[in-house]
């Protein structure tokens, strides 16, 4: 989807907010460190990452923009929580959904930091193709995507770049956002400066992006 | 479960936005209300997690790999080859670095991480992002013009320094090795760590000085 | 520039808000006619249509997008304004400059329609140079723009269309924005909408824009 | 004289951003007093021109051209031809109209106006464009899913009609002309032109009825 979050070359920004928006997790605001904790501690059910990432994706644009980082969370959730029935929008708007289930288990600081280290989730996934593409390859990028969800930002459509990396089969995320487990080849797919910006841009520099094989064609 | 209709999270997103407060303040306390009442969530637990991130998660974890990095070339090798598994000798893997890579700057060579289509973030090394990492202008602007972000954190790079701008777009999370500094030679890991800055291992941060040890 | 006003192709958006947006003017709120007449009545010394435009596109992008259409010409006026010196950032502040020139000039009804009817500009000039297309050529877009200011879309970048009309040199919005009075020749470019969209696209249905000579290559 | 300078441009509006009050009825009141006192405009002069787009210039303008093309062969001929010039024989020229293209509607093609950069349309024959024409979402969409976008209109285009956008991004402006209903055969001009509707000039509106003379 060519949405609002792709944001990636986008122009007309602003310098970058680094007063004020470099303060550690300890110093940031309660509802920041709240919405963190929600995020951390609550499992919306067959919910995948990659659905979690294209909700966000399809929020209202205008929100998309000047919502604070925690705040898109925030309406992300609610609208998971709507999407999978757990609350009505009924409920949001009074606060209260009027009953109480039984109340979720607390975890400790203990159960925590075990969980955390738990959660290095790998993304790899048995593959019997073996991969099209060899490190030092010249690809290209597809100029058009077909899918609701992608990881081909629009900036890096239609451009040549080089194989850098095969990373084995990771799951894709087209598919993801449709809750279905499928996994291609993964490659970082390092690309010139100048090929994606023009001849603003410096010889020197690249950008390296991390690509599946359905995004890529021959060079 | 899900319904995975990319129009009904639009419609529920527009109905949300016409519907709740603009505080966001208000829309999270909503949030947990609701996540409390629905048993999802307990409000102790929350309150672990957040004790959590403010004491023991964060990026004197990385700081630490890093300085190990210096002075252990044999880790050093480990971590360029498998930073997943390389952090598991401090005991820091987790939340998304399940599949972490490691990219050294050198002379030549300033590297610098975005994630242009959302923030992804190594968290269980870095703890939790700066929020101008996760800021439009900062996820506009890095791939495009990374000098002048890296000038506007105080970093000017010569033309002899190439830039690697690293867009994490896919699960892969990267972390930033920086240089060690000149006269730190007969430092130990802990003083080296302590010089580490959190920005020199995203790339907005790049000559560490040995007097900040 | 590569701006959030750049809004051809993008998804994401709901549906067209056509209940409430298709009132007559004598319907609109009176702020919105307010800024319509200002707009119509006011000159700001030395301003391009192109200086305009741009600096529309130079609003903040979360305001572009939630602003209604009349509250940024509101912003962009200021803009003007404060740019030419005319004004303060003071005197927004507090509403008002504390002075008091001559006042202008009423027209009357009357005036403003004769005022209207002269309004009818051409935006065309003399030109040497012989066209460097003719209608039924194929032509490529450009796949980078270097200009603050320009009229080739994003959606239309680095795509085979054919020139449909030739209208003579009209001015250059590039050169307009930063002041400078510069004329090349203007086409009228078809493309497939399946060259723009791929193949989502309906093959029957094409988009036609209007582009200067430098936005175009031979295909 | 303008600075014709983006970045300050840029920084002008980052600094009303954070000064002005968010409510549009305030803003332009802002406006209109700051101009009235530096003598660049006076309120009655406003107000004349309010009353010009209230009562003189709008779609009915349109509306006559279109229906002059209907009755009139050699009048369409012009109107194609050069319709900057043929809107001179009503007194319609003027406003955003120096240069404007007439495109007809056929059995086989719809023709469609939008501007995607802006807003740009022909004002001295259509009067102020819809609130809808200038929204993000007719801009965005309409030169990706004309015929969704359609639809939301009530047109239901069969595969067997083509869709042509024009998106002006010149100073180009267009004019739909519609198809002349059948039934209408012996109608004056002024009858006809009552049943040419605003969007039906624009193309969100395809099929004009009889009945609704």
């Amino acid at each position: 989807m060519d949405g609002i979050h792709d944001l990636g070359g986008m122009e007309g920004f602003g310098p970058i907010p680094i007063e004020g928006g470099d303060a550690d997790f300890a110093d940031i605001e309660a509802w920041e460190q709240r919405m963190w904790a929600l995020n951390s501690q609550m499992q919306v059910d067959g919910v995948t990452i990659d659905w979690f990432r294209h909700g966000i994706e399809r929020m209202v644009p205008a929100d998309y923009l000047s919502f604070a980082y925690f705040n898109k969370w925030c309406a992300n959730y609610l609208m998971l929580l709507l999407d999978n029935g757990v609350i009505s929008m009924e409920d949001v708007r009074r606060g209260t959904t009027g009953d109480r289930s039984a109340p979720a288990p607390a975890p400790t600081l203990g159960d925590v930091l075990a969980t955390v280290r738990k959660s290095n989730r790998s993304f790899a996934v048995d593959q019997e193709q073996p991969p099209a593409f060899m490190p030092g390859e010249p690809v290209r990028t597809l100029a058009h995507i077909r899918s609701d969800h992608t990881r081909l930002p629009r900036y890096a459509r239609g451009v040549e770049g080089t194989i850098l990396t095969h990373h084995g089969s990771h799951l894709l995320p087209d598919e993801g956002a449709k809750g279905r487990h499928a996994g291609t080849h993964l490659y970082s797919v390092c690309f010139k400066a100048t090929d994606l910006w023009g001849s603003d841009a410096n010889p020197r520099d690249t950008v390296t992006l991390d690509l599946w094989e359905p995004y890529l064609v021959p060079a | 479960m899900p319904s995975f209709d990319s129009e009904k999270a639009a419609e529920l997103h527009r109905e949300l936005h016409t519907h709740l407060p603009s505080d966001p303040a208000l829309r999270v306390k909503t949030l947990e209300s609701l996540a409390v009442e629905r048993g999802l969530v307990s409000p102790d637990g929350l309150d672990a997690w957040i004790e959590a991130y403010s004491e023991h998660v964060g990026p004197k974890r990385g700081a630490q790999v890093v300085a190990r990095s210096w002075t252990d070339p044999e880790f050093r090798q480990r971590l360029l080859a498998d930073a997943s598994q390389a952090i598991k000798e401090f005991g820091f893997e987790g939340s998304a670095t399940g599949h972490l890579k490691a990219v050294e700057n050198t002379e030549t060579e300033h590297n610098l991480i975005v994630c242009t289509l959302c923030s992804c973030y190594p968290f269980s090394i870095l703890g939790l992002s700066p929020a101008w990492y996760k800021s439009v202008e900062y996820r506009a602007r890095a791939v495009r013009e990374p000098r002048k972000v890296l000038a506007e954190f105080g970093v000017d790079l010569p033309d002899s320094v190439g830039v690697r701008v690293w867009d994490s777009t896919a699960e892969l999370r990267y972390l930033v090795i920086p240089q060690r500094p000149a006269g730190t030679e007969d430092w130990n890991e802990d003083r080296l760590a302590a010089i580490v800055s959190r920005n020199s291992m995203i790339g907005t941060d790049r000559d560490l000085r040995a007097e900040a040890g």
